[in-house]
């Protein structure tokens, strides 16, 4: 039992334990910091593969970005504090069984399915990255990349037509 | 840097334009609204025109984007497809106010399209699904003050997000057996070891999600009833089609190998969502709920082509979206303009709508006829084909149920017919006066649902790219 | 004689009147083409001897080939034989009465002329298709048309009735369609290659296994629409709502079409599989025979009278089929084309006496004899057809299907001969029955007396299928041999 | 009149000119054309033959139809359809001729059935009269019933000898070591061999058009017609054509004893039962019709008592005898009674009486034919009836005794029906138009001529069943029962009915059940009334009719209603929910799973 | 890899994955499934870094694949909260069950 398993353990049942609760809180504010501390414990795990680029734009997307963005929304839809409605208790079970059963079976796929381990050496340096993002030969990521761009932009300007919208209403 | 000109065409046509419009948008200079139109649906038809030339098949980007005839081919009837949308919802367009937005997020969802037909990669694939996914949510939204259409594009997107989350499970596993996201070097790892037919299933759910197979389906119903027309249409027309010429090709090329395992999933998930689809259109009441219904039970038709798992099969499932794109909109158009022009969308609606516009009656009764594959109408040849692809499998238990099925869902496009040219209403439908250009669409539509199936040329051609 | 003209003509007809403004022009249209539909059929028919007479013994003569769908070897391929040759000039006949019949149509003529024209292009184009593709893609051209018509056009239960009707065939025309991919997958020429050709089919001779599996679907699919018992139960209704012209195009072609291609299959497509199933059909045929005679007894209204009437001859064609010999199929030719007419001629004195009284129920007429003499003897002429009179076709058609059938020297041929024969004196009650009380008897609505008689086109209509069948029923040979060639 | 002068002039021909080869009586094809081609040999070939009984027939047709078209010029005047009766009328005497010339046993069939249709038009000529309708219809249906049998015997007979030319069958199926009579007579069905079959279905056919019982029930009817009609159609031609038929194929008959044993005793049955319904009978023209049918009766069993060839033939020529002359005075009697109607306007007895002042002519001519059928010599039905019952004696006693019976009867039937027209009670007629026109005279005597000279013509030289000449010989000491019965029924007649009077009522009484029922016509009627109505209508057709609509039809719509139940019943599906549409998207998926990696591998 | 078996890392990933679909079907609060979403789409980022590093460490492909997820997901986010705050508008309520007009 290294040090890096338990920090492992640790970790993914950190993750876990705060997505359980972040699913099942009834307080919607608390349903996001628990979100929010899932999210940093699972860039923990990105530390913990040293894979730290991802780690930083998991901290810096999501932590920063999407988990406020919701936190905003929330104090835009509705006051915090109040208890959230219950889902009917038949679909409670209903996903209950659906959702252990089908971990369950994929689990027991994943488990059955021997993975062997690589050989090659695993660098990713932020040159590596950088490059491989931009080059348009072989292994470059430089379409998706633009296709990505025109996404978000896409995203935006319905963003923005919809909230647009919105302000008009509101004035 | 010729060859990425070439190869790019359409794609780089779309970008250019959604920035041309884009600048429009931001330069302060108001247009008038109808020029405006006007303006863009030229565009729209050059782009579509100019699809036709310097076509080149090729790879760039290493593996990511690969074009070939056939996917030239399938990019241009999606032009089509567009143009005609844009052209029929010319009268709502007038109506809104955000008319640049809206292409913007069309044409950027079309790029996306485009980009997913190309894509010869995972990678590129899912980042085409979902350009093209997101922008439709907000363009389902477009209504902005219809309580249905915020609802349908909350359902949109909400079911979207969630397959497309299943989807990457399954992508994240077939990574992780196959260990590359080249299409062609996955098909040389795939070997249907328990895992990667779970992960098939996943992805074919993801695709079953979009063409709204049977079980996928239940979001369909919703989001077509509350989005804006156009944006029904092609959703049921672009969109689908897009996707199921990429369905075609990732079953035909990356899943070779579990041939066998595929075909059994498409021929039940067929058969359940054209039995499905086909229940649930024969109550329909909203014209735009019983299109999406009806269009449910054309893919399950289209499925049995795509199991033909053969050349024929996978040229008489592009012929048929050919048909389709035809036939449905010629039927969306006549529905946009009642929309647009008489606010009405109910079936009862409808009642007695011969004898205020005969023509539209005939262009609705053509189209559904395509829709049921009545003769001489397109569509029969294009049913025709799907089955005869995929009697050619030899299981015609699958063929039999299917026809049978086309006598059922013949029931409630008689339904239709029955409503406009039989019944009387006290109030019907007043005569709807069209602008050129919807009328242009539709002519479109009539000529194709008559010529591409009694003139063999199309399918021969469709074939020979095969 | 190039036969795509059977199918441009009236195409071509159905698009004129499109641009033809007010009855006028249209009925104008109409009768120019359904003439020379008729004038052509004629051609036809003589050319046809011609060449026989030159001693052509090819099997279809007038063949034309073209490439349709090369990469599934489908072809647009047509020609005739004998067969065919009559049932065009059956189609060509009843087209013709059937414009005339429908001379005064009052509302949406133009739309109602379209559809009609587009029913005989159907109708032509599958008795001349050599190619099952071409054959299938006419029979269901012929088939919403039909709806159309009933629907819009019909009376009583229209919707319904023309619902049912539709999907009914539809349903036939999908089992067909498998029986059809069936053969298509089962047959493998020179090349290897899947063929539709109809001569191709018959000489590859598809093996006895697929043959049994497939030709239930395609018979029975063919069935439905010559209302192979049990699935009749669309032509009581459909007739009965249909309009005039459109039943009688309805009883008199479309139902043909169905024991044409029941025809075609037993005798060049799956021969084995006929013998095996030959006495299920007889049995279904015998059924239909029998029971829709009686069932016929039952009726009230003249159009269900003549709908079970045709139910029970339609019976006669399937059984001359299934009875195989050479014999009792031409008898089953004969009695399609005879049928055809005699059941139009029907129809159309129905229609007429409907125009006039606005019934159809027998309790309500009576002694129409007194007020219209001409349509009256018309309506007896045809009884007598449909009962079989000799000198009339029907009796030329159902002697030949006896002689054809009792050549089988086995008792279960020989009881269903029977059966068929004893149908004989079943059509003679429930005909005089309606002819007794319809014609004959005193007026019975003193209304009626004031009513005139067959206008000049319901003369001409009516003569016109009336020396079809006088034809037939006199000098039989003509037919016969066109037919046995 | 044409036709009449050519038949006459074509039987003079036949007989005295070139008819005879060898001192026989060939039959002469004349005429031959494929119609109807129906494979493996057999094919409806429209000919003529001349053969004796084909002539005679000929003489008889055009003979007495011109008699009744010459009538009926006077008796039809007047009728707003004038002319389309005529046309009836030719369309008779055509298909009539074109029966007894037809050489084809199927075309014989089809001029049966013309014939049939034609009396059916006549019958109904005067249509807006219910009962003519229905009378018109009974005997059409009636008849068809029987040409069923007919047809099926022709079936048999043309597929077991392979021909269905008449003297093809016949030569074919005579001959013992023909392959087609062994075959015929080895192969039975039920245990009865097929010629019997054969020969029994085809007399059914005849019986029917002859009225022979139990298929009688539509002649009475008949006489729903116009009289002239009844003369022609339902006492000479038409329903002599059962006759015919058997005569024809005499020669099949003749080596087939069961099926002429059926014939023998059809006829005698039929003879004797209709002359004692005639007694009871009080419309003249139905006692007539009652009578027509007994004397067919009689040609007919005097063909059962015939043998084949030379002596034995002897019935065999009786009964064409008896048909020749039995045409004659039949339509004589018929007419008379069209003369009668004609004045009174009434079919009822009681309505008549005393009428010989008013119409003396007719009134001899009546009592000529009276004494024609009583078998009174030296009239015509003398020596017809003579010759029958002097096969039917040296055939079987039996038969004799009925014969002699019934010609009892006929004779007091006909009497009781002349007494009480032309004496009885005195009924006055006003505005009577005399006894109506010349043309109506004209046929009345010279029928009334053939009937007295008709027994004349020395027939056994011309009709035998070998062609060949039969002497007639002539006993007077076996006329002489016969003759005395006669005249003692007319005596017995003449005391009833000369004077008005109650002795009839009073042995009417007597009688009782025995009265009534024959008064009822053995309540036949009903009967066919029970078997059509009841049994075919209530208990066949309804049933048919229901199980149609709502068995197979509601099959039909079932499905559709049981298609829409499931989607009403499934729209839950469809509950609007994202989140149930993400359970089932998973659940759908997980099945997948489960199917595919475990099950269906 | 530091003595932590693949299958481990894989459990938490497939784990969190089901936690997050369990979220989307119970919860009925649009934001709260949102962040299901979130948290499925964080469970497959997961598994696509996983199996690169330890498995195909030759090439980026899964690491990539995992930045570009992570792009997306920020946009249909935005978009996904954009469309709930409309609703909200039209509906004044983000349950789900509110939201539910269109139906059979």
């Amino acid at each position: 039992m290294t040090a890096s398993q338990i920090i492992f353990y640790i970790l993914s049942a950190f993750i876990l334990g705060a997505a359980i609760l972040s699913v099942t809180t009834r307080k919607i504010f608390r349903a996001a910091i628990w979100l929010l501390f899932s999210l940093i414990s699972i860039a923990g795990i990105y530390f913990w593969m040293e894979v730290e680029f991802i780690a930083a734009v998991q901290i810096i997307v999501y932590v920063g970005g999407i988990v406020v963005l919701i936190i905003f929304s929330i104090f835009l839809t509705q006051q915090s504090g109040k208890e959230m409605a219950k889902a009917p208790i038949s679909r409670t079970i209903a996903s209950v069984l659906a959702v252990l059963f089908g971990f369950a079976l994929t689990y027991l796929l994943i488990y059955k399915n021997e993975f062997k381990a690589g050989d090659g050496k695993f660098d990713m340096e932020l040159s590596r990255i950088g490059t491989q993002m931009l080059s348009t030969g072989n292994n470059g990521f430089a379409l998706p990349f633009e296709v990505v761009s025109i996404l978000l932009l896409a995203a935006m300007i319905g963003c923005i037509v919809i909230a647009m919208n919105a302000k008009t209403k509101d004035k | 840097m010729i060859e990425y000109l070439q190869l790019m065409k359409h794609e780089l046509l779309l970008a250019v334009m959604i920035f041309l419009f884009l600048f429009l948008q931001l330069g302060n200079k108001k247009w008038e609204r109808s020029s405006l139109l006007s303006f863009i649906n030229l565009m729209l038809f050059f782009n579509l025109v100019a699809g036709f030339f310097f076509n080149e098949a090729g790879m760039l980007f290493g593996d990511m984007f690969r074009n070939t005839e056939l996917i030239w081919f399938e990019k241009n009837l999606l032009n089509l497809g567009t143009l005609i949308i844009s052209m029929q919802s010319y009268h709502w367009l007038m109506k809104q106010d955000h008319v640049i937005e809206f292409y913007l997020l069309l044409l950027s969802t079309l790029l996306g399209m485009f980009f997913m037909i190309s894509s010869n990669n995972l990678l590129m694939f899912y980042l085409g699904l979902e350009l093209s996914t997101i922008p439709l949510a907000a363009l389902a939204n477009f209504d902005l003050e219809k309580r249905t259409s915020s609802e349908a594009a909350m359902k949109l997107i909400m079911s979207s997000a969630f397959s497309s989350g299943l989807l990457l499970f399954g992508i994240s596993m077939l990574y992780g057996t196959a260990g590359t996201l080249n299409f062609a070097e996955l098909s040389q790892h795939i070997s249907g070891t328990p895992l990667q037919i779970f992960s098939l299933i996943l992805v074919i759910t993801g695709f079953g999600f979009k063409i709204s197979a049977v079980p996928f389906h239940l979001w369909t119903a919703d989001v077509y009833e509350g989005a804006p027309v156009a944006v029904t249409a092609y959703l049921s027309v672009i969109s689908k089609g897009a996707i199921l010429f990429v369905f075609t090709s990732v079953l035909y090329s990356v899943f070779q190998p579990v041939a066998e395992t595929w075909y059994r999933m498409i021929f039940v998930i067929s058969v359940a969502t054209m039995i499905i689809g086909n229940l649930f259109a024969l109550r329909q009441q909203n014209m735009k709920r019983f299109l999406a219904f009806s269009s449910i039970a054309q893919v399950g038709f289209i499925l049995i082509g795509i199991s033909g798992s053969s050349p024929a099969g996978g040229a008489s499932v592009i012929y048929f979206v050919l048909i389709y794109i035809f036939s449905n909109l010629g039927a969306f158009g006549v529905i946009a303009l009642v929309s647009a022009l008489a606010g009405k969308e109910s079936v009862d609606d409808y009642k007695g709508f011969y004898k205020t516009n005969p023509f539209l009656s005939w262009v609705m009764a053509l189209s559904l006829f395509s829709l049921a594959g009545i003769p001489p109408a397109a569509g029969f040849f294009g049913k025709f084909f799907l089955l005869l692809a995929g009697a050619g499998k030899g299981n015609y238990l699958l063929i039999s149920i299917a026809a049978l099925n086309m006598v059922l869902s013949l029931y409630y496009y008689l339904r239709i017919i029955k409503a406009i040219f039989m019944d009387s209403n006290e109030n019907p439908i007043p005569k709807i006066h069209a602008g050129l250009q919807p009328r242009l669409a539709i002519f479109i539509c009539m000529a194709g649902i008559i010529i591409t199936g009694v003139a063999g040329g199309a399918y021969e051609y469709i074939r020979s790219l095969f | 004689m190039n036969l795509s003209i059977f199918i441009l003509l009236p195409l071509l007809t159905a698009l004129a009147m499109l641009a033809g403004k007010g009855l006028r022009q249209v009925r104008l249209i109409a009768l120019t083409g359904a003439s020379l539909q008729f004038i052509l059929a004629f051609v036809l028919f003589f050319l046809y001897y011609k060449e026989r007479a030159a001693g052509n013994s090819s099997m279809m003569l007038f063949e034309e080939d073209h490439a349709w769908f090369a990469s599934l070897n489908i072809h647009y391929h047509i020609g005739v034989d004998g067969i065919a040759v009559a049932m065009i000039l059956l189609t060509a006949f009843v087209v013709l009465a059937g414009v005339l019949v429908s001379w005064k149509m009052s509302r949406m003529n133009k739309e109602f002329f379209f559809l009609l024209l587009l029913l005989s292009v159907g109708a032509f184009g599958f008795f001349i298709s050599l190619d099952l593709f071409t054959l299938f893609f006419f029979l269901e051209v012929a088939v919403i048309p039909k709806f159309l018509l009933i629907g819009i056009w019909g009376s009583g239960k229209k919707e319904y009735s023309a619902m049912k009707l539709a999907l009914m065939l539809m349903a036939g025309s999908a089992l067909v369609f498998v029986g059809l991919a069936g053969m298509y997958f089962n047959s493998h020429d020179a090349s290897g290659a899947h063929t539709f050709n109809m001569l191709q089919l018959s000489q590859l001779h598809i093996d006895a296994a697929a043959q049994k599996i497939f030709f239930p679907f395609a018979f029975i699919g063919f069935g439905i629409f010559t209302a192979l018992f049990p699935f009749h139960t669309w032509v009581p209704d459909g007739h009965s709502s249909a309009p005039t012209a459109a039943s009688m195009f309805l009883a008199g072609i479309s139902m043909k079409l169905g024991g044409y291609g029941c025809l075609r299959l037993v005798v060049l497509l799956m021969p084995d599989a006929a013998q095996y199933y030959s006495t299920v059909i007889i049995v279904l045929a015998s059924i239909a025979i029998l029971y829709g005679a009686f069932a016929t007894m039952m009726q009230t209204d003249l159009k269900y009278i003549n709908a079970y009437s045709s139910v029970s001859h339609c019976g006669f064609v399937l059984l001359g089929i299934g009875m195989l010999t050479k014999t009792s199929i031409n008898g089953a030719v004969m009695q399609m084309v005879s049928h055809g007419l005699m059941t139009a001629l029907f129809f159309a004195c129905i229609g007429m006496i409907y125009d006039r009284t606005h019934t159809r129920q027998i309790k309500q007429l009576g002694g129409l004899l007194k007020v219209m003499p001409f349509i009256s003897t018309v309506f007896v002429i045809a009884g007598l057809c449909s009962l079989g009179l000799p000198g009339l076709s029907g009796f030329v058609a159902e002697m030949t299907i006896f002689m054809g059938s009792w050549q089988h020297a086995d008792a279960f041929y020989r009881i269903a001969t029977i059966i068929a024969c004893a149908s004989i004196v079943v059509t003679a009650v429930y005909i005089l029955r309606a002819a007794g009380k319809v014609i004959m008897g005193p007026v019975e609505n003193n209304e009626h007396r004031l009513l005139s008689d067959a206008g000049w086109n319901e003369k001409m209509a009516a003569m016109l299928l009336i020396i079809g069948i006088v034809a037939i029923g006199v000098a039989p040979f003509w037919l016969n041999n066109l037919i046995s060639f | 009149m044409a036709v009449a002068a050519l038949s006459v002039y074509t039987a003079y021909h036949y007989f005295m000119v070139d008819g005879k080869v060898n001192e026989t009586y060939q039959s002469i094809t004349a005429l031959k054309y494929t119609w109807l081609y129906f494979g493996n040999g057999i094919s409806i070939d429209m000919g003529i033959t001349l053969d004796p009984i084909s002539v005679m027939m000929l003489v008889v047709v055009s003979v007495v139809s011109l008699m009744v078209h010459i009538f009926s010029l006077g008796y039809m005047k007047g009728e707003e359809r004038f002319s389309t009766y005529y046309a009836y009328l030719l369309l008779f005497t055509f298909s009539m001729l074109g029966l007894v010339l037809s050489s084809n046993i199927f075309q014989i069939y089809m001029f049966w059935e013309l014939v049939g249709v034609s009396s059916y038009l006549l019958i109904g000529f005067y249509y807006d009269k219910p009962s003519a309708v229905a009378a018109s219809k009974k005997a059409f249906i009636v008849t068809r019933f029987a040409d069923l049998g007919f047809l099926i015997g022709i079936l048999i007979l043309g597929f077991q000898s392979g021909s269905l030319d008449f003297n093809t069958i016949i030569q074919r199926l005579t001959d013992l070591q023909s392959p087609q009579f062994i075959a015929i007579t080895t192969a039975s069905f039920l245990g009865v061999s097929l010629l019997t079959w054969a020969l029994t279905l085809v007399f059914i056919g005849g019986a029917g058009k002859s009225a022979m019982l139990p298929l009688h029930i539509w002649l009475p009817d008949a006489m729903e017609g116009p009289t002239p009609v009844s003369a022609l159609i339902h006492a000479a031609t038409m329903v002599v054509a059962g006759v015919f038929l058997v005569a024809r194929l005499f020669p099949l008959f003749a080596i087939n004893h069961a099926a002429l044993q059926i014939v023998t005793w059809v006829g005698a049955a039929s003879a004797v039962f209709a002359a004692i319904i005639a007694c009871t009978q009080t419309d003249i023209k139905r006692v007539l019709a009652y009578s027509t049918m007994s004397q067919i009766g009689y040609m007919m069993f005097a063909l059962g008592v015939s043998g084949h060839g030379g002596e034995n033939g002897l019935g065999y020529t009786a009964a064409m005898f008896h048909l020749f002359t039995h045409a004659f005075f039949k339509s004589l009697l018929f007419l008379c009674a069209g003369a009668i109607i004609h004045l009174v306007h009434s079919n009822e007895m009681k309505d008549m009486g005393g009428l010989r002042k008013y119409m003396p002519l007719t009134h001899i001519a009546f009592l000529t034919g009276c004494l024609a059928i009583a078998g009174v010599p030296p009239f015509a039905g003398f020596f017809s009836k003579e010759e029958i019952l002097l096969a039917a004696y040296q055939s079987s006693k039996a038969i004799y005794a009925i014969a002699l019976i019934t010609s009892g009867i006929t004779a007091f039937y006909m009497f009781r029906l002349y007494f009480s027209i032309f004496w009885n009670k005195e009924t006055l007629l006003h505005n009577h138009h005399g006894e109506g026109t010349m043309s109506m005279k004209i046929p009345l005597i010279i029928l009334s001529a053939g009937a007295l000279l008709a027994g004349f013509v020395p027939f056994s030289h011309y009709i035998t069943t070998d062609g060949k000449y039969l002497p007639n010989e002539f006993h007077p000491l076996f006329s002489i029962a016969p003759v005395l019965l006669a005249l003692t029924a007319i005596l017995f007649a003449f005391i009833l009915y000369k004077k008005e009077n109650d002795r009839p009522a009073k042995i009417v009484a007597a009688m009782g059940g025995l009265y009534k029922g024959a008064y009822r016509k053995f309540y036949f009627d009903e009967l066919y009334n029970l078997i059509t109505k009841k049994i075919i209508f209530n208990l066949i057709a309804r049933p048919a009719a229901w199980i149609d609509k709502n068995i197979v039809d509601g099959l039909m719509n079932g499905i559709a209603a049981f298609t829409g139940w499931v989607s009403e019943s499934i729209k839950g599906i469809q509950s609007g929910k994202v989140q149930n549409y993400a359970l089932y998207f998973f659940g759908g998926i997980i099945t997948l799973l489960i199917v595919f990696l475990y099950w269906w591998i | 890899m530091k003595g932590i078996p693949i299958e481990q890392i894989l459990f938490v990933s497939t784990a969190l994955f089901f936690i997050g679909m369990y979220g989307l079907f119970t919860r009925r609060n649009l934001i709260t499934m949102l962040m299901a979403i979130e948290l499925i789409l964080n469970s497959v980022n997961i598994n696509f870094v996983v199996f690169n590093k330890y498995l195909y460490p030759e090439k980026l492909d899964g690491i990539f694949f995992t930045i570009f997820i992570i792009t997306i997901a920020a946009a249909e986010a935005a978009v996904a909260i954009a469309i709930i705050i409309n609703l909200y508008r039209s509906h004044h309520s983000i349950d789900v069950e509110d939201a539910a007009e269109m139906k059979y």
